[in-house]
């Protein structure tokens, strides 16, 4: 019943949105007034904010359901959640106790991911599309602490957005509206109607896919919202159409999309090939599994965790209750252990198109040309966090290759991607690549065994990324679409609300600590981060480089963040004009900054003891806690041995973000060093960079071109090939038909020359060969019998 | 020497050869008609011949009958088609009959 | 209502209505266009009793004539349906009502041009409602005519060499069928049951109550079926017979290319599944890698060819080329191993995803030719690189372009996600390879469509002549374009609408091609045994015999009886 | 002797004249008729045509008593008269009917199109029933002696109908062309006879086929024997005069020109009728050779080369079609083309009378001659609707090129809808008649493939024909239908009986293709003719 009361509120947010698009894209196209009203706008909030509540309520039935025993203590390093969970909202909570200890988890995993399965998880059919004999395809729905936490957080955000967006978005609301970046063929400026409406219909559906996408109870589920974030995302990075650059951006970010779902689209026909389902858990009734799901059908081992596989190294398929599955001939159901491999790779490269991982990134910074709430809602908090989101839901289906793949996607995407952000100067790229570089963190976090550490700095990062996406757009609004921190400068004093909480999201990136235990959101997050990581070098020690990478990076991030914060807010004004018409936000944008800065800064609070991530901890698959060490393999790190090194990872991060900080507050918030000097000596470095590591020059060599290029081939040979060869044939049988015309005037008169000839040459009176048409075909006459006659006597029988 | 069924059929042959080089090479209208009155009659000794020799019997001899009564009809319709030719063209010459073609 | 009236009322109420249009004056222009819809929508209607009188649960065909027509040569006039034939029939009454609508902007001729529309629809209708081959054959060839100069007549500047080339590939085709439609006929013994399409299926798998006894043998049957693929690829199209696609659609008038992507392209599919392969089930299974890379090769050449383009509506032909592919990928993927069951399903949910595709692709792409038709009928011309801008000028028609666009694009919960996704999940288990290929479409089919939508709707301004006339969206046009993304999300949200009616009618197809490809395996096995027995009867000595008891060939047979028996088995309960 | 045969004539002519004979002599009183009222100037009171309609009818009415009887008798034993020379069974009756009907057909179209004037109305229908008659002959004759006589009576009218547009220049240059082509043919025919004669020892038709056993046995050297090559040789003669008048490649040459130079309304009678009647004498020809054993090896080679010669007339007829300027000549080719198809049927029917499995292919020896005679059936009308509208649009236009068809339909759509759906149903689509009849030959050519592999290849070369031919079918089509009608082009109106007529030809060939009624009874009683030609074989 509580799954059924779960799904229900969960059902309510998720389709209100949906509902929301459709009013809002009706009535705003025939409405009266559609370009004066802010209707649609309340109406994308109000459906937004009620699916919040929704999200929360269920968030709190589903804790009480199971008496909040998910916030008991999962570690062993004694400290204890205590205080208030991040969202304010949800009051309730319970004071956690320790009384799993996580050994008893390692020695009966089996039954307890069982018993916690029926407990905690709750999976289902919404409707069925379609069966196959016994292969069927439904809209499921799966929910576990993981979705509560993601729903409440991706409705959370969006609502605050939906306010900001009202203030953001106002100049559409006019009937001529001039688009000062989009030019006409003679250099005008576009004026067009403003499409206040369209913009947050758009935002609405964008809401309804990404929460379609969490709820999904099955990876196919999960493709179709995937694509439909990927389609809204095409409609809000292209919402100024008029925009060339915004459309080839729009373009870009979804064609890159479906390169990664290309591979994710393999990775389901092998799933579907040798496991034919999609669905993630059992669906139960009565405590009878009816529907098995994937989750269940590959059990881990009990001594190494890692697949238990047969003879012959292939992955055995079982039962929710652990046997081996037979198909008809009474052969065990097994799946080749490269082909598991395949499969968690194409899944993640989904993930990696999705959350623009190397080496699908140059997408996401391009995507800014969308408008700065999309930027905030998009491409920070939500859809690009889908892929790790995945990458965490599908993680008990990852073998060892597949997260060490991720681990070193990860960590190659963090430091190209800060080292971008390095140089950037549009405020919006530089959050951009910030924001594939955490993206890239969390990654990492995944694929060394931290799979709560890369979730935990999902929530964080959304929170304080979107906090700083809107402060971006509130001084890109505030100094009138100017988007270059070299114009800046010297904003604090001017939007001071703007910068505090700009402030307040680069110390939580930056993973700053903070008196009394209110340590910034990224401190707790990006600390567990580094501590997998650690562990894992330590088991894997030729791995290093997946720790020193990261650390290194939490430098370069501290930096870039810094510089943005002083290029921007700090020092004196560089471009006196801008400056000056610069103004503070009204409150319907600033205060959406306020209420997230609260979040960005204390979600985590009580770091791994604290509420969220125990929320998050809920459902953790159960071979993290003990790690995996099969043999021959890389070994996983368990709880414990991540908890032993958490202390000095932390410390090292910590040191690396002071450093980094430091170094911009020498470079950037004072006048000690020149950086124009620098730039300078540096180019062929700095050129590197802002040429964003040529990776567009790249690929347009390696795939736009050829691809053209086939193109071209193909119609060309249409065109060409087939065509001449039909034209051919025509033109043949014309020439063959002309040939039969002059089959008369020059092939029979040659012949009968020549049968003339030798008649002449027996001596008879025909001395003049004589020509003439009638005769000719006279002459035809006896040649054909004379013809006949001679293979008739050649094959004659006998 | 009794001529045998060889040698009639052997005249008849050179008859029938005759009429066909006749037909093919002879520019004029009227000579190629002849050279068809030549193979009917080249086949007619055949008949007569068959007639005598063979169990065609007196079949063969009507046979021929009738090709010479068919003959004349058809030299008659010939040789007005040949007239109405010349009443056209001016000339017999079956060369100048090269309009249609092709 | 009697089941022979409503079957032949279907299918002959556009030709009576045709023959009632020659009446009316040709002045009468609005009349004309009136009666002709009113023709199309009671025509719909009809397809839409049948299918409220569809019975969901039975097998087999529904509303079975059959009355001699010239029993000298056995032919019947037999009419019928199922699941299979059911979405298609109803597809081609709806868009061909759509496209009559859309024929309002038909501006000569226009009696000559409704006379030959509905002549077009009978013979559609008859295609898909004839059970009888030669029947079949008959209307197959029918609609060539009123094609061949709807867009020889009403067609755009090479409109001559279009049709031509269009009449002659199909006509090819038409050969190549009837050859095989001879072959059946004698091998079945020339019966009163021999142009039975139904009759001739059982007696290819060797149904217990089969009225034939005799089918063709093995190697016949792949002989017979490449030449009826063949002849159905064409109408496809298929790589490489697909060239007369594109000129016949650029010719094409637009309610015409409608028709012609919507509906008769599914010709040649539904023949496939109709014909090809319960007729031929042993060639059918020796051919289906073939099959499957002539789809695949489609599906790659034709996005390729499409992202070349510069002409819209090529493009959109080409997109239709490639769109096929799947259809062809989707009945091909029988794989035939031991462990028949998941192969099964897996094939299946190919034939089903493929049937899907080919109902999907009936509105998307009929939606995105009315959507070319549009806005040539204001700039008149097609340059892709002249477009640009319309989203501002035209946003109600940018809309429903654009849906119309992603559901041809694959955009889950539009139309053409589901049959894609079918059939691309249902080909790895067949061949890895060609399904990676296959998946490799989807990055394709994003590229050229974007582009294309990027060079027409976005963009600052239009640049192309003309631009005077661009007049937003008219209701009646935006009627036709609301229509088609309705029914392109609706069936992309609930696709089992579809899945539901086709589910026994495909299952039943794959029971049967299984037993016929083991019926036809048995024989060929036996006939090598025997010859093999022949010449090696003194080596025989030296090797041990085994099985004797039984012949191989009727072992086979029972494990191929014994694998259909557990399909029903579910496969993940087989262990307690 | 002699007395035997006088009495034999005399029961022959008394008894069974009315009842065998009657067609023939209807249009022999006729031609009489005609000529007398000529002479005494009653031509002015009663239209020389009503005579030659009335005579045609009459024939008709006659054949069609025949028919009745034969079908109320419900297959009366196939019987011989005229001291055997002619035969009286279904065959011969249907194509009575046939010839009388589409004489009816052709006769209404010159008068519609008043090609004969006043003056030579006479003549000119004496010729045309008198053709008539001797292709009347040509289907029943049981004799090598009628043969030749039965292929001159159709011929010789016809050499003198084609040169009938006096004082036209092409016109006199075709009857030349022809009748010399013709005389040729003719007495090669005539010299192969007289070898197939004079060896077997007899000129009986039905008879060959034993005696050639009985000479094939007794030689020293089987078929090796110098006699049977003789025979061999006669066949060969013979069957040139056949291609002549079948216009096979390579003895087509005439065609083209004679159908050129001749008006439409005789081309289109020559196409059709003397294609009939030497079918119905090629088919009567090959059955008399046929159903021995010991020729069974010789026929079936015979019947592939006929395969092989029906192929590539079919190709060459189709190919040469397409560079075609004038109307007339293109036809002609399709005339040729339209043999091939034909002429595989014949092919296939060898094929099958003599394999071995002979009885048990009785259905299907059946439905192969029955499918020819379909297939001559709708030829008649959709060649003659082809004919027709030319010939009238000639009298408009005066033109006959492709070209003075351009953009008809918008002046004349009963015209072009006829030509329509003759065309249409010449390239053999369905639903029209052509269809049906070509599906039955390839279905017969198909049946013959198994027995023989030669036989594939026809039906491929069938199946590419069919596609070859689209090409210039397409080309009269695309200029009615798809070209613009030049505006200094001649109107055509046409008076409402002409359309009626054309009408009715059109309606035919898709009733012949589509009315359950129609194809079945005449499929049956085709097949049944077919079934009374191959009683000569014991079986």
């Amino acid at each position: 019943m509580v799954g059924e009361t779960l799904k229900f509120w969960l059902m309510i947010a998720w389709l209100l949105p949906l509902a929301g698009f459709a009013v809002e894209i009706f009535f705003g196209f025939y409405s009266k007034n559609p370009r004066g009203s802010k209707a649609a706008a309340w109406m994308a909030v109000a459906c937004i904010g009620i699916g919040f509540l929704c999200s929360a309520n269920a968030l709190r039935i589903w804790g009480n359901a199971n008496e909040w025993c998910v916030l008991e203590s999962h570690d062993t390093h004694g400290e204890h959640a205590e205080g208030e969970d991040g969202h304010g909202e949800e009051a309730h909570e319970h004071k956690a106790a320790d009384e799993n200890s996580h050994d008893e988890h390692a020695v009966s995993a089996t039954d307890h991911d069982a018993e916690k399965t029926g407990q905690t998880a709750y999976s289902g059919e919404i409707y069925r599309l379609a069966t196959f004999g016994s292969l069927t395809i439904a809209m499921d729905y799966y929910i576990d602490s993981l979705t509560l936490v993601m729903f409440t957080m991706v409705t959370f955000i969006a609502t605050c957005i939906h306010l900001f967006a009202i203030g953001y978005m106002s100049d559409e609301l006019v009937d001529d509206y001039v688009d000062h970046f989009a030019h006409t063929a003679d250099g005008k400026h576009v004026h067009r109607p403003g499409r206040f409406y369209r913009f947050f219909a758009f935002l609405s559906l964008f809401c309804f896919a990404m929460l379609g996408l969490v709820l999904a109870g099955n990876i196919f589920q999960v493709f179709i919202f995937w694509e439909l974030v990927g389609i809204c995302s095409f409609l809000l990075i292209g919402f100024y159409t008029e925009r060339k650059s915004a459309s080839n951006a729009a373009n870009k970010a979804f064609i890159m999309n479906r390169i990664g779902d290309f591979g994710f689209l393999i990775g389901l026909m092998v799933l579907w090939t040798f496991f034919g389902t999609f669905r993630f858990g059992d669906t139960a009734q009565d405590n009878v599994v009816t529907e098995q799901g994937l989750f269940s059908m590959v059990h881990r081992d009990a001594e190494s965790h890692d697949f238990m596989t047969d003879a012959d190294g292939e992955v055995l398929i079982t039962d929710p209750s652990g046997h081996v599955l037979k198909d008809e001939a009474g052969k065990a159901r097994t799946i080749p252990y490269f082909l598991l491999v395949i499969a968690g790779l194409g899944v993640f490269a989904g993930c990696v198109g999705k959350s623009a991982q190397f080496p699908l990134q140059t997408w996401l910074p391009d995507a800014m040309e969308g408008p700065t709430p999309v930027s905030a809602l998009v491409h920070s908090a939500t859809m690009v966090a889908a892929g790790v989101y995945l990458a965490g839901r599908f993680f008990p289906m990852f073998a060892h290759e597949v997260l060490l793949t991720i681990a070193y996607t990860g960590c190659i995407t963090l430091f190209i991607a800060a080292t971008i952000a390095v140089v950037a100067t549009d405020i919006k790229k530089v959050l951009a690549y910030s924001t594939i570089s955490q993206l890239g963190y969390m990654m990492l976090g995944i694929g060394v065994f931290g799979w709560a550490a890369g979730l935990f700095h999902l929530i964080t990062h959304a929170f304080f990324k979107s906090l700083m996406f809107l402060c971006s757009g509130s001084v890109i609004h505030g100094c009138h679409h100017e988007q270059e921190m070299p114009k800046m400068g010297g904003l604090l004093k001017k939007m001071p609300i703007t910068a505090l909480t700009m402030l307040i999201g680069v110390f939580a990136i930056s993973g700053f600590p903070m008196l009394f235990g209110l340590h910034f959101s990224g401190f707790h997050s990006k600390d567990a981060i580094v501590a997998s990581a650690l562990a894992f070098v330590i088991a894997n020690p030729i791995h290093y480089l997946l720790f020193v990478i990261p650390l290194l990076t939490a430098g370069i991030t501290a930096f870039y963040m810094f510089r943005l914060w002083f290029f921007t807010f700090w020092g004196a004004p560089r471009d006196q004009h801008v400056h000056d018409h610069a103004h503070e936000s009204p409150w319907i944008m600033a205060a959406p900054l306020v209420i997230l800065a609260v979040p960005a800064w204390l979600c985590a609070y009580g770091g791994e003891s604290g509420f969220l991530y125990g929320m998050l901890t809920g459902d953790e698959p159960a071979h993290l806690a003990t790690g995996v060490t099969a043999a021959g393999k890389i070994v996983l790190p368990s709880h414990h041995e991540i908890h032993q090194v958490h202390g000095d990872a932390g410390v090292l991060a910590l040191l690396a973000a002071f450093s980094g900080a430091l170094i911009a507050y020498i470079l950037y918030g004072t006048t000690l060093v020149n950086v124009e000097a620098m730039k300078k000596q540096m180019s062929i470095v700095h050129g590197f960079l802002t040429n964003k590591w040529h990776f567009d020059d790249l690929y347009d060599a390696l795939f736009m071109r050829p691809a053209h290029k086939v193109a071209a081939f193909c119609a060309w040979i249409d065109k060409t090939i087939f065509d001449t060869i039909l034209h051919g044939l025509a033109k043949a049988m014309i020439v063959i038909a002309n040939w039969d015309r002059m089959f008369d005037e020059k092939f029979v008169d040659g012949f009968v020359n020549l049968v003339g000839d030798a008649t002449q040459s027996v001596g008879s009176s025909l001395k003049v060969v004589q020509t003439g048409k009638l005769r000719q075909y006279v002459m035809f006459i006896v040649l054909g019998v004379v013809a006949l006659f001679a293979v008739v006597f050649s094959t004659f029988p006998g | 020497m009794q001529p045998d069924l060889t040698s009639y059929l052997l005249v008849g042959a050179v008859l029938f050869v005759c009429g066909v080089v006749c037909m093919a090479t002879k520019r004029n209208g009227i000579g190629v008609l002849m050279g068809v009155e030549l193979v009917l009659n080249g086949a007619n000794v055949n008949f007569v011949a068959f007639s005598k020799y063979t169990a065609l019997g007196l079949d063969g001899q009507v046979f021929s009958l009738f090709v010479i009564v068919l003959a004349a009809a058809e030299a008659a319709v010939a040789l007005a088609i040949a007239l109405n030719f010349y009443n056209n063209h001016l000339t017999i010459d079956v060369d100048r009959a090269n309009k249609l073609k092709g | 209502m009697n089941d022979t009236f409503l079957l032949s009322a279907i299918i002959f109420l556009p030709a009576v209505g045709a023959l009632l249009l020659s009446a009316l004056d040709s002045k009468a222009v609005d009349a004309i266009r009136m009666f002709s819809l009113g023709i199309t929508i009671a025509t719909f209607a009809l397809t839409l009793m049948l299918w409220s009188k569809f019975d969901y649960e039975a097998t087999g065909i529904q509303m079975h004539v059959a009355y001699e027509w010239i029993p000298t040569w056995n032919i019947f006039y037999r009419l019928g349906f199922d699941g299979i034939s059911l979405p298609l029939i109803i597809l081609t009454s709806f868009v061909s009502m759509l496209a009559c609508v859309a024929s309002w902007s038909i501006n000569k001729l226009h009696k000559g041009y409704f006379i030959l529309f509905l002549l077009l629809e009978t013979g559609m209708l008859g295609v898909f409602l004839s059970l009888d081959f030669f029947l079949f054959f008959v209307f197959w060839e029918v609609m060539l005519l009123p094609m061949y100069f709807l867009i020889g007549v009403w067609g755009g500047p090479r409109k001559e060499y279009a049709a031509i080339k269009f009449f002659l590939y199909t006509l090819a085709g038409g050969v190549l069928m009837l050859i095989a439609m001879l072959m059946l006929y004698f091998a079945s013994g020339g019966t009163t049951e021999s142009f039975n399409l139904i009759e001739l299926a059982k007696a290819a798998s060797g149904a217990a109550d089969a009225k034939l006894t005799s089918t063709l043998s093995g190697s016949m049957q792949v002989t017979a079926f490449v030449l009826l693929f063949i002849g159905f690829a064409i109408k496809l199209p298929a790589f490489p017979v697909h060239t007369w696609l594109p000129d016949a659609h650029v010719e094409a008038p637009t309610p015409i290319s409608m028709i012609l992507a919507g509906v008769l392209l599914k010709l040649g599919g539904y023949g496939i599944i109709r014909i090809a392969f319960p007729l031929c089930p042993y060639g059918a299974a020796q051919a289906a890698y073939f099959v499957v890379a002539i789809g695949v090769i489609s599906l790659i050449y034709g996005a390729f060819a499409a992202l070349a383009q510069t002409d819209f509506k090529r493009m959109v032909a080409y997109s239709s080329v490639s769109h096929m592919g799947y259809v062809l990928i989707g009945l091909g993927v029988w794989k035939i191993v031991d462990s028949a069951t998941i192969n099964a399903n897996m094939w299946l949910m190919g034939i089903n995803g493929a049937m899907f595709q080919m109902v999907a692709h009936g509105v998307s792409s009929a939606g995105m030719f009315f959507m070319v038709g549009v806005i040539y009928d204001r700039v008149h011309h097609r340059d892709l690189n002249k477009f640009g801008g319309l989203m501002g000028r035209m946003p109600l028609y940018s809309g429903l372009a654009a849906g119309l666009f992603f559901a041809g694009l694959g955009l889950p919960g539009l139309c053409g996600f589901i049959g894609e996704i079918f059939v691309v999940l249902s080909a790895w288990n067949y061949s890895p390879m060609l399904a990676i290929v296959s998946a490799s479409g989807v990055i394709l089919t994003a590229g050229y469509i974007l582009w294309a939508l990027q060079r027409v709707y976005l963009g600052a301004e239009y640049t192309g002549p003309h631009s005077e006339d661009i007049t937003p969206i008219n209701a009646r046009e935006a009627t036709v374009g609301g229509i088609l993304l309705a029914f392109a999300i609706f069936l992309g949200v609930y696709p089992a609408v579809v899945f539901n009616v086709m589910k026994k009618s495909t299952s039943e197809l794959v029971t049967s091609m299984q037993a016929g490809y083991a019926k036809a395996e048995g024989t060929v096995t036996a006939g090598d045994e025997a010859a093999a027995g022949e010449t090696q009867e003194e080596a025989a000595v030296l090797s041990e015999p085994k099985n004797d008891d039984i012949p191989p060939a009727q072992v086979q047979q029972q494990e191929a009886v014994d694998s259909l028996d557990s399909q029903l088995v579910r496969f993940d309960q087989a262990v307690p | 002797m002699f007395s035997d045969l006088l009495n034999k004539l005399n029961s022959d002519t008394t008894g069974s004249l009315q009842h065998h004979f009657g067609a023939e002599l209807w249009l022999s009183v006729t031609i009489v008729v005609m000529l007398l009222f000529r002479l005494l100037s009653l031509d002015r009171f009663v239209p020389t045509f009503i005579v030659a309609l009335v005579g045609a009818a009459a024939a008709g009415w006659a054949a069609f008593g025949q028919f009745s009887e034969i079908v109320a008798a419900d297959g009366v034993a196939p019987l011989t008269f005229f001291g055997d020379m002619l035969r009286h069974d279904l065959f011969s009756v249907f194509f009575r009917i046939f010839l009388a009907l589409f004489l009816i057909l052709t006769i209404a179209l010159t008068v519609l199109t008043g090609i004969p004037d006043n003056e030579d109305a006479p003549d000119f229908y004496s010729l045309l029933l008198g053709a008539t008659i001797g292709m009347m002959i040509m289907a029943s004759a049981n004799n090598l002696l009628m043969l030749f006589l039965g292929v001159e009576m159709a011929s010789v009218p016809s050499y003198a109908m084609v040169g009938f547009l006096k004082g036209r220049k092409p016109s006199s240059e075709a009857a030349l062309k022809y009748v010399v082509y013709g005389a040729g043919a003719a007495g090669v025919m005539l010299y192969g006879i007289s070898l197939v004669a004079g060896v077997l020892g007899t000129g009986d038709m039905s008879l060959m086929a034993e005696r050639l056993s009985i000479v094939a046995e007794s030689g020293s050297a089987g078929f090796g024997d110098p006699e049977v090559r003789t025979v061999a040789l006669g066949v060969m003669l013979v069957m040139v005069g056949l291609a002549f008048k079948l216009s096979l490649v390579p003895f087509h040459f005439w065609c083209p020109d004679a159908f050129e130079g001749a008006s439409a309304e005789v081309a289109g009678f020559l196409s059709v009728a003397s294609k009939a009647g030497a079918f119905a004498l090629l088919v009567r020809f090959c059955i008399g050779l046929s159903g021995v054993p010991a020729t069974a090896e010789l026929m079936t080679a015979f019947g592939i080369g006929l395969g092989a010669i029906a192929c590539v007339t079919a190709t060459f007829g189709n190919l040469a079609a397409y560079t075609q300027r004038n109307i007339k000549r293109l036809l002609a080719y399709s005339t040729i083309a339209h043999a091939g198809y034909m002429l595989m049927a014949v092919a296939a029917l060898l094929v099958m009378i003599n394999s071995g499995s002979a009885k048990a292919l009785t259905h299907d020896i059946n439905a192969c001659i029955g499918g020819l005679l379909y297939y001559l059936a709708v030829y008649l009308f959709m060649n003659l609707g082809a004919f027709a509208v030319v010939a009238l649009v000639r009298n408009y236009t005066f033109n006959e090129d492709v070209d003075s068809f351009k953009g008809l339909i918008g002046q004349s759509p009963a015209l072009c809808i006829t030509m329509l759906v003759c065309l249409f149903s010449l390239i053999g689509v369905p639903p029209f008649g052509g269809w049906v009849g070509k599906f039955m030959i390839f279905a017969s050519v198909y049946k013959a493939a198994q027995l023989h592999w030669a036989m594939y290849v026809v039906l491929a070369v069938g199946g590419l024909n069919t596609v070859f031919s689209v090409f210039y079918y397409l080309r009269i089509i695309r200029a009615m239908v798809l070209e613009e009608r030049p505006a200094d082009a001649p109107s055509v109106k046409l008076p409402s009986m002409e359309g009626y007529y054309v009408c009715v030809l059109a309606g035919m060939v898709l009733l012949l293709g589509l009315a359950p009624g129609l194809v079945n009874g005449l499929t049956a009683i085709a097949s049944k003719a077919g079934d009374s030609v191959m009683a000569v074989i014991g079986r």
